[in-house]
């Protein structure tokens, strides 16, 4: 073992950190079984720390490349924080669902440690194989987990359009990449992005494959951040699977998705042979996608009744949101902006998405409501979720002081600095019919019904107080962002690739 | 400026001038907040403050009288020291002082004392009224204001008490508030005045912008320099002469007059506002606040251009006549006086508008006591046989002499009967109106004519009122049985003003020469600055008031402003001496005219009072008293003195019978018609208003609700995509394939 | 000089698309019709793939359908890998694609079984109860 | 920390401490936040004091770096404009909560966003950075939708949404706008939000640190025209203006009494403050290009607010338009870019916001007893509540600007500034003073005057706490009509400073 070799695996550590405790977790759950259950929360939220404590990188000494495949860069440092972390409040979550109760969560967190670590392994590596391998350890995951209620019919119908969904787009995806393969003769996103080049250059028939080989990996890419019109399976999936679940679809997994795009595009389209008329066909491409998107997220959000759906509905239009930076980004100017934006957003993103569905399983938990015409009137019930809630949601509509209005802020100015100003105009009209559907929640929680207190149940211990103080975290982190920003712009401006 | 040989100091002019409306201020703030608390309602308040308003101007009024211990009755004027800036920003800059002038101090002596007496009178006629202490309130409130409106010396400061006193008039004619009418005739009273002050309003701005200023003086000797600024380029007036704006102006600012002191067409609230307690009748829409737009004009007078009097006479002139007719009709005894009120206003403005501006102001004055004495009288009856119609009345001056004597020495007065004080006033004004029709056009006989045949028919109805009231038998025993004499407190201030209504000329001289009448020798017509000032503007501009401006020596400015321009030459210099000059030259041909006018007027008027009396005693008097003796004594010859009769009312039918029909039909034209416009503006207001009522429901929220609309049909159809159906997924999948690769090419 | 000259020709050849000129200088190179061949494999094997997905309602297919078009980029690899000449990548990677789909596989197993559990049928428009 | 900042988050430590009171003890709640409500409006007086009226320049400024990342500062001060508003905010929100005593339904909840609210809009009246000025602008809205849409009548949901949807439909494009000034002088200077820096470069036409302004033709206007036009729309929803003014009646109807009062007294004047303040005075020359369609739109409010007021038969609505009609005079006054004009509407959005206020408190007053406001429901209510009538009959003369009163100054000046400009816009105006009279005193004839309702003749007369929110305001209205230059005094200075920006 030579010393670069144990630098190469102390950069690994996170991951590493990562799958100790899975395997610390499953022999936790051969060995207490059911009656483990906190142990193995306690533990999944302990590789967590770890490997977020490693991911801080207290010696600050590790090589960025690392066996040729993985680019530990502080972009992949900001996407893998951000997936980890996920992970861990998730499972916070997880452990007190009231959902799950009837099932086995002992596999349940290892099986979401494992997701995190694909996750973390996609936005790091640069190379399609490894691409490819931690995809798949992120999707295949994904939709076990998206089945685990086993009495839960709707559980199980979720997990199957994923899987179908997901191993059709995966497959094409797949196909995509062997013409790239092809266009290039080389695995590497860097050495494709000459490739590319080169065959833009080298007449209409080359180019031709060029766009087949970009559209048959977008459909994968499309799929997985649930960009229209590759997002069918997005509301059905987030009805239907377990809610922490759908957490984690909502924020980690999005997260990956988007990780992924971006050092996709940013290899292979952006690279040093940069093809001016190409990119901009591109770029006209993706804004168009984001628009749509949107618009179709926040417009079909309007008439859900359930709070799951509605909000599976607004992670596509934060989708289409994030898109708005890929758009800068492939446009003839700003890479960085775009970029720069499109991170600050996913990371107010992340807060308030998590935040919000955390707020969603506490009312769950206490009340067993899921759909806002049960909903009325909560908010009396239980002032701090509901306060909480209604802070998320204002972030997630983009208005101050919050984190949201701030990362909206930075996507506009990015837009109409890039001079994409119709994407802007429309994104700040989406604000307001997002805001339409967004308030229904709160409208259910405060202005409905009577504000006398409803009981419901009560959860002690450890776990549910952890899971409360995590939604004031965030809740805190949200308004903190929203009025002192240079912390997390200087953290983005530095993650950049 | 100071005072020419005054014995009263500034700041005496300055405390005599804030306290004659401050004082009746705190008695009606003390009044509305403890007055339920204080004895008798604290009417005692009310009356110690009005009174010592009163000392105080009569006291004025003695030293603008004596000077230096023998009678000196030249004009001064003072802004007495004050100078407050009310609001000063950038360029803009309000001040506002105390003014006094021989005319002010006049009219603050005649407000307060009549005011005095009034308030006496209510102590009296409102006595046990459940709010005795509010009515006093108001009673000083508006007091207050209208001396503000009298010593002010800015136009806009004027026109704020103007519209104070308004509201004092709302307050008062609703006095009432829990019965049908009240309200609704004080609503009307203030709607209509309200629509005759923001044409005021635009007046003032109109002057403001031609002149710079609002204070009278500044505001004539600018006008009198011709110092016109003009309008910014492109505004729609901009192309018009000075002498048109000024015009404009002139009428604009009339126009709140017009309202105010019930000229046609803006009177219809006057009649209505007589369902007021009647001493609010008496002081308000009697004596002062309709005189109000009287004395505005005399104050604003040197501002009005020919034309603009000529309007004001015309409207004048119109208003004495079909007021003075649809005096004729009404059986209401308020209502009588009300129309007599606005023909007499009509007068008024008849004689400013002549150019008589001396006799339209002695007329204010004289007719201000003796009107308050009617409408006091009648309170008075009204008060005895709780009733206002004419037709349940009757023969009350047995019971009631005190009361008839007083009516009818007003009475004679109002009729203009010689050695009363109207006479002296009415007969200058039927003069002035004469000599301007003989120094004009024929269309400048109008007034003369109007003015005439109104005297003809005060003096008819005026006595068909006294008699119906006071003399033949008793209509109703039953009240009549009840009726009394009212209480002293009641009885002695209609005294006091049928004493003024006797000797408020100044003379019993029957014919008097008029210079030597107090008012004509303490007022000076002052010469028009229009008429200055439009000549120099219309003069080379620069070289004229140019120096002026740059000696900047206003004195030699505002004499001959105040001074009679006949002998105004030697202060002048310059363009404003050759100006004068017209203008002395001017004078004089109208001084003949007036003297040639003074014989054949007095002859006019008279014919008037004596046909009018006549025709009144035959219809009212005689006829009334016949019958009764008749039928008791000498049946025989009934049929006989009835046929006698026959004649009368064959008289009647055929004269007084077509003569009411006329009435009837400008009655039904006030009621129909202008009521009817009136109200036809109220109602298309409200069309409109509900109009927009509904366009505001359905169009705008209609584009309001229309993102909230899209949006939600977009969204129904546009989740039919998620049909929830996996395969349609996967289709939807590789169309969108297909799609991006299309559009990628 | 890496076959992505020809690669165009071949892709003409498989979408039907007039290239002539290329054609012509394909003709000179040795191996180019033994990958074009490859490469029409494997276009069919996709479209196959699609055509199955699109028309079969039974989960298994479906899924089958997807490992068609897996297997098609296999070959893509493949032959890329073999022509191009550089390295063992592409052989590589097309082994980690099986391995990948045998996994997901397993997994797609084990859900369509609770599937035909709870719905009595692995028909993938049966199971529609998630729905707008 | 600076007295200004002391009064803009003083409301901010008293939430805390409501935060700390249990909602059970609701006058505990109550009183605090009264006592949190009466700090500010002690700070402000003295403020006022301290002010100081000879110059135009910012006051009590205080600037500090706020957010490096985009140079964003924490920038406040105030200026001849401002403060008059800023007391006027600290007062009535003072009497909101007093106002609002009799609520008993979630209390705790309804203070707390009280103070939150007056912190939103303190802050944008004094922020003097454009990033600030946005986050206070919308921080004001989500505790008026709660407000509205809690503690409102029967349709304050619809109301609460409404209300809201309109602002932010307008303040997103605002925030457009302020992204692109931010990009044009991102590069060239070092605190690209300031409102004062931001004035000058544009009025000195120095905009040349982007392309946008370059080559910045949208749709055939020069790129800073739409700018204006975002501002302009941002603020005309707020005033409101015809036809943006649907949101009004809505929201003031449905809202409790003490809410009205302050969407009334304060909220509008946002509106005409920001017009004020950015669209004249930093955009002078589009300005003018906009003048002519401002003042005609704000004669349309006032006749057709007028109109509508006259309409209704509900007396908050009516109220209601009322305002929209008094809104129509700051327009005009602040479109014709005179002396009298501009300090005619500064002074409108003061005397409005205090006779507003007090009708609004009046109408609660009878809803209150009523619990309807059908005007024709009522009748004859002076012989059993004098006072009340009283009360209502100054609040009245004072709305419909009777002189003596404050709204008089302020008509009369706009009126005379705007008459050299637009005499035909002007005249019509002058029509709405009359039709305002009408609908105003033909209510009080309605309802109180008249013979007695039999169905109250047992009306409570109005008591100790509702005349104590009442009588300051009356108070106000009387005064500044007897002395407006206590009040033009102050803003004397600043007015005559964006008039020189006309020329």
């Amino acid at each position: 073992m030579t010393p670069e070799l144990m630098a190469q695996i102390g950069a690994l550590a996170p991951e590493i950190s990562l799958t100790v405790a899975i395997v610390l977790t499953v022999i936790a759950d051969l060995v207490f079984g059911a009656r483990g259950r906190n142990l193995v929360g306690a533990l999944g939220v302990a590789g967590v720390a770890v490997a977020l404590w490693h991911l801080a990188d207290p010696a600050g000494t590790h090589p960025e490349r690392v066996f040729g495949l993985l680019q530990f860069d502080g972009f992949a440092r900001f996407f893998r924080a951000l997936i980890i972390s996920g992970t861990g409040v998730v499972i916070l979550h997880a452990v007190v669902f009231r959902g799950m109760e009837n099932v086995s969560r002992n596999e349940f967190v290892p099986m979401l440690l494992g997701t995190a670590l694909g996750g973390s392994l996609l936005v790091s590596t640069d190379h399609l194989l490894m691409l490819l391998l931690s995809l798949e350890l992120l999707s295949l995951n994904s939709y076990l987990l998206a089945g685990w209620q086993r009495k839960e019919r709707r559980s199980s119908e979720a997990a199957l359009k994923y899987l179908v969904y997901g191993a059709l787009a995966s497959a094409i995806m797949v196909f995509g990449f062997s013409l790239f393969f092809g266009l290039a003769g080389d695995l590497h996103l860097s050495v494709i992005g000459a490739g590319v080049a080169e065959a833009w250059a080298g007449g209409d028939g080359s180019r031709f494959v060029v766009i087949m080989a970009t559209a048959l990996v977008l459909v994968g890419f499309g799929f997985k951040i649930a960009a229209f019109p590759f997002h069918f399976w997005a509301p059905d999936v987030y009805e239907g699977s377990p809610t922490p679940v759908t957490t984690f679809l909502a924020v980690s997994s999005k997260a990956a998705g988007f990780g992924m795009l971006v050092r996709f595009v940013d290899g292979v389209f952006l690279g040093d042979a940069f093809v001016g008329e190409w990119m901009k066909g591109l770029g006209h491409v993706i804004a168009v996608l984001s628009a749509v998107t949107m618009t179709y997220g926040n417009v079909t959000a309007v008439l859900q009744r359930n709070v799951k759906r509605l909000l599976a509905y607004s992670s596509i239009a934060h989708a289409g949101y994030l898109l708005m930076g890929v758009a800068v980004m492939t446009s003839s100017v700003g890479v960085d902006s775009g970029l720069d934006a499109l991170m600050f957003y996913l990371a107010t993103y992340y807060l308030a998405t998590l935040g919000a569905f955390g707020c969603v399983m506490a009312i769950a938990n206490r009340f067993g409501a899921e759909d806002l015409d049960d909903y009325q009137g909560l908010g009396w019930s239980t002032p701090f979720i509901g306060a909480m809630l209604v802070l998320f949601l204002v972030s997630l509509t983009g208005l101050p002081p919050t984190a949201g209005f701030v990362g909206k802020l930075m996507l506009f100015q990015a837009t109409i600095d890039a001079g994409l100003y119709w994407l802007a105009v429309v994104g700040a009209l989406n604000a307001v019919v997002s805001l339409f559907y967004y308030f229904k929640i709160a409208r259910a929680l405060y202005l409905r019904g009577d504000t006398e207190f409803v009981a419901g149940l009560s959860s002690r211990g450890i776990f549910p107080f952890l899971a409360h103080a995590s939604v004031l975290a965030l809740g805190l982190a949200t308004v903190w962002y929203g009025l002192g920003f240079d912390g997390l712009a200087e953290w983005v401006r530095s993650s950049l690739l | 400026m100071e005072l020419p040989g005054f014995v009263a100091a500034d700041s005496t002019l300055l405390g005599i001038g804030l306290g004659l409306f401050c004082v009746p201020f705190l008695s009606a703030l003390i009044l509305i907040f403890f007055g339920r608390k204080l004895p008798r309602g604290g009417d005692w308040i009310a009356q110690t403050a009005i009174v010592s308003c009163a000392l105080a101007s009569i006291w004025l009024f003695l030293q603008v009288i004596v000077d230096h211990g023998q009678p000196d009755w030249r004009w001064w004027s003072a802004t007495a020291g004050l100078d407050w800036t009310w609001l000063s920003t950038g360029p803009l800059e309000v001040t506002v002082g105390v003014f006094f002038d021989n005319l002010s101090v006049i009219m603050v002596t005649m407000v307060t004392i009549v005011a005095s007496c009034i308030f006496f009178f209510s102590a009296g006629y409102m006595h046990g009224d459940r709010d005795y202490p509010r009515f006093f309130a108001y009673l000083s409130y508006f007091c207050f204001a209208m001396m503000g409106l009298v010593v002010v010396d800015n136009l806009l400061f004027l026109f704020v008490f103007w519209e104070l006193v308004g509201v004092g008039s709302y307050l008062l004619i609703g006095f009432f508030y829990d019965q049908e009418e009240p309200p609704k005739a004080s609503l009307k009273a203030f709607m209509v005045n309200r629509v005759g002050d923001v044409l005021f309003l635009l007046g003032i701005i109109l002057a403001w912008n031609l002149f710079g200023t609002l204070r009278y003086p500044e505001l004539f000797d600018r006008l009198a320099a011709g110092e016109f600024a003009a309008l910014p380029a492109g505004h729609v007036l901009a192309g018009w002469s000075n002498e048109a704006l000024l015009t404009l102006s002139g009428i604009l600012i009339f126009c709140g007059a017009i309202s105010k002191s019930a000229q046609i067409p803006l009177h219809t609230w006057l009649p209505d506002a007589m369902a007021g307690p009647t001493p609010v009748s008496a002081l308000i829409h009697a004596a002062t606040m309709v005189a109000a737009g009287v004395f505005m004009v005399g104050r604003m007078y040197p501002y009005f251009t020919p034309d603009a009097l000529a309007f004001i006479a015309g409207i004048g002139a119109l208003t004495a006549l079909v007021g003075a007719t649809m005096g004729l009709v009404m059986w209401d005894i308020k209502k009588v006086l009300a129309y007599s009120t606005m023909s007499q206003l009509g007068y008024m403005m008849l004689g400013l508008g002549v150019g008589g501006f001396v006799a339209g102001l002695f007329h204010l004055i004289t007719h201000a006591f003796f009107k308050a004495c009617l409408f006091l009288g009648s309170g008075s009856v009204i008060h005895a046989v709780h009733s206002q119609d004419m037709r349940d009345m009757g023969s009350l001056r047995k019971k009631m002499p005190v009361t008839y004597g007083t009516f009818l020495v007003s009475t004679l007065a109002l009729a203009g009967v010689p050695m009363f004080a109207g006479y002296y006033s009415k007969d200058q004004i039927i003069a002035n109106a004469m000599a301007w029709g003989m120094t004009g056009s024929v269309a400048q006989w109008i007034p003369l004519v109007f003015g005439a045949v109104g005297a003809f028919m005060t003096t008819f109805y005026m006595f068909r009122l006294v008699f119906l009231t006071f003399h033949g038998a008793p209509a109703d025993q039953h009240r009549y049985d009840h009726a009394h004499e009212s209480p002293p407190v009641m009885a002695i201030p209609l005294m006091v003003l049928a004493t003024v209504a006797i000797f408020g000329g100044g003379t019993i001289n029957p014919l008097p020469h008029v210079e030597d009448l107090w008012f004509n020798r303490m007022v000076d017509q002052p010469a028009s600055a229009a008429t200055l000032g439009l000549a120099i503007a219309a003069g080379d501009h620069d070289a004229g008031h140019g120096d002026d401006l740059a000696h900047g020596e206003p004195a030699g400015h505002d004499e001959p402003l105040h001074e009679p321009a006949g002998h105004a030459e030697p202060s002048h210099g310059g363009e404003v001496a050759h100006a004068g000059d017209d203008h002395a030259a001017g004078h004089s041909e109208w001084e003949e005219a007036l003297h040639a006018a003074h014989y054949p007027a007095l002859g006019i008027s008279l014919l008037a009072i004596v046909l009018g009396f006549v025709l009144a005693r035959r219809m009212y008097l005689t006829k009334a008293t016949d019958p009764a003796e008749v039928s008791a004594k000498f049946g025989p010859m009934h049929r006989i003195i009835s046929n006698k009769y026959y004649f009368d009312e064959i008289y009647a039918v055929g004269v007084v019978g077509s003569l009411k029909k006329l009435n009837h039909a400008l009655a039904t034209f006030d009621k129909n018609v202008v009521d009817g416009i009136v109200n036809l503006t109220a109602l298309l207001s409200r069309l409109v208003a509900f109009i927009t009522g509904l366009f505001d429901t359905y169009v705008i929220d209609g584009l309001v609700n229309f993102w909230r609309g899209l949006t939600r049909t977009l969204s129904s159809v546009l989740r039919l995509l998620q049909s929830g159906n996996a395969r349609d997924y996967l289709t939807w999948t590789l169309v969108g394939l297909i799609i991006l690769a299309a559009v990628l090419r | 000089m890496s076959p992505l000259a020809a690669l165009p020709a071949m892709l003409a050849a498989v979408t039907a698309e007039p290239a002539v000129e290329p054609l012509a200088q394909a003709a000179t190179g040795g191996l180019v019709g033994s990958l074009s061949s490859y490469m029409v494999v494997s276009g069919v094997l996709f479209v196959l793939g699609v055509a199955t997905i699109l028309t079969r309602r039974n989960a298994l297919y479906v899924l089958m359908g997807t490992e068609l078009i897996l297997n098609a980029a296999n070959i893509n690899f493949v032959a890329f890998a073999r022509f191009g000449g550089h390295g063992i990548d592409g052989q590589m990677m097309a082994l980690v694609v099986v391995m990948l789909a045998a996994a997901e596989a397993a997994v797609a197993l084990a859900i369509v079984l609770r599937i035909f559990h709870d719905f009595g049928s692995i028909d993938i428009t049966r199971t529609d109860s998630l729905r707008d | 920390m600076d007295i200004l900042s002391l009064i803009i988050f003083s409301p901010l430590v008293a939430m805390a401490a409501v935060l700390l009171i249990p909602a059970g003890r609701k006058d505990a709640l109550r009183t605090a936040c009264v006592a949190g409500t009466l700090v500010p409006l002690l700070l402000a007086s003295k403020l006022w004091m301290d002010f100081d009226p000879t110059t135009s320049d910012y006051q009590f400024v205080t600037q500090v770096s706020w957010i490096k990342s985009m140079s964003i500062q924490y920038f406040v001060g105030i200026d001849g404009l401002s403060i008059p508003l800023v007391w006027l905010t600290t007062l009535l929100m003072f009497l909101a909560p007093i106002a609002a005593w009799r609520i008993e339904k979630g209390v705790k909840g309804f203070m707390l966003l009280v103070l939150l609210l007056e912190t939103g809009i303190l802050g944008v009246f004094c922020s003097l950075d454009l990033f600030l000025f946005y986050v206070f602008w919308e921080v004001m809205l989500l505790p008026m939708y709660f407000l509205i849409g809690i503690w409102g009548g029967p349709r304050r949901e619809y109301a609460a949404i409404k209300f809201f949807l309109y602002t932010l439909a307008g303040s997103v494009l605002m925030l457009l706008g302020i992204v692109a000034l931010y990009l044009c002088v991102r590069d060239t200077v070092d605190t690209p939000f300031s409102i004062p820096l931001l004035s000058q470069m544009i009025q000195a036409k120095e905009l040349t640190g982007s392309e946008l302004i370059n080559d910045g033709v949208l749709f055939g206007w020069p790129f800073l025209k739409w700018v204006f036009v975002f501002f302009f729309i941002a603020f005309a929803i707020k005033v409101p203006i015809v036809p943006f003014h649907t949101w009004l009646p809505d929201a003031h109807v449905e809202a409790p009494t003490a809410i009205s009062m302050v969407l009334a007294g304060i909220l509008l004047k946002l509106g005409t403050y920001g017009i004020l303040r950015i669209n004249l005075g930093m955009f002078p020359d589009i300005a003018i290009d906009f003048a002519t369609i401002g003042a005609v739109i704000g004669v349309v409010s006032i006749l057709y607010g007028a109109f509508c007021a006259m309409a209704q038969t509900d007396f908050k609505r009516l109220v209601a338009y009322s305002s929209v009609s008094h809104m129509g005079y700051v327009l005009l006054g602040a479109a014709a870019f005179t002396s009298a004009g501009l300090n005619g509407a500064a002074m409108q959005m003061f005397t409005h916001g205090t006779s507003s206020a007090m009708l609004f408190l009046l109408v609660g007053v009878a809803y209150d007893r009523a619990h309807h406001r059908e005007i024709e429901g009522f009748g004859g209510l002076a012989g059993v509540a004098p006072y009340y009538t009283g009360l209502t009959t100054v609040g009245f003369f004072a709305a419909l600007g009777l002189p003596g009163m404050s709204g008089f100054v302020s008509e009369f000046l706009v009126l005379l500034g705007a008459w050299e400009v637009y005499p035909v816009l002007t005249s019509l105006a002058v029509i709405g003073i009359v039709v305002t009279a009408a609908f105003l005193l033909w209510t009080l004839q309605r309802v109180f005057l008249g013979p007695l309702n039999e169905k109250y003749k047992d009306f409570p007369e109005i008591d100790k706490r509702e005349t104590f929110t009442l009588v300051p305001l009356g108070f106000l209205c009387i005064l500044l009509g007897v002395a407006p230059q206590l009040l033009l005094g102050h803003m004397g200075e600043t007015l005559e400073q964006i008039r020189s920006l006309f020329g």
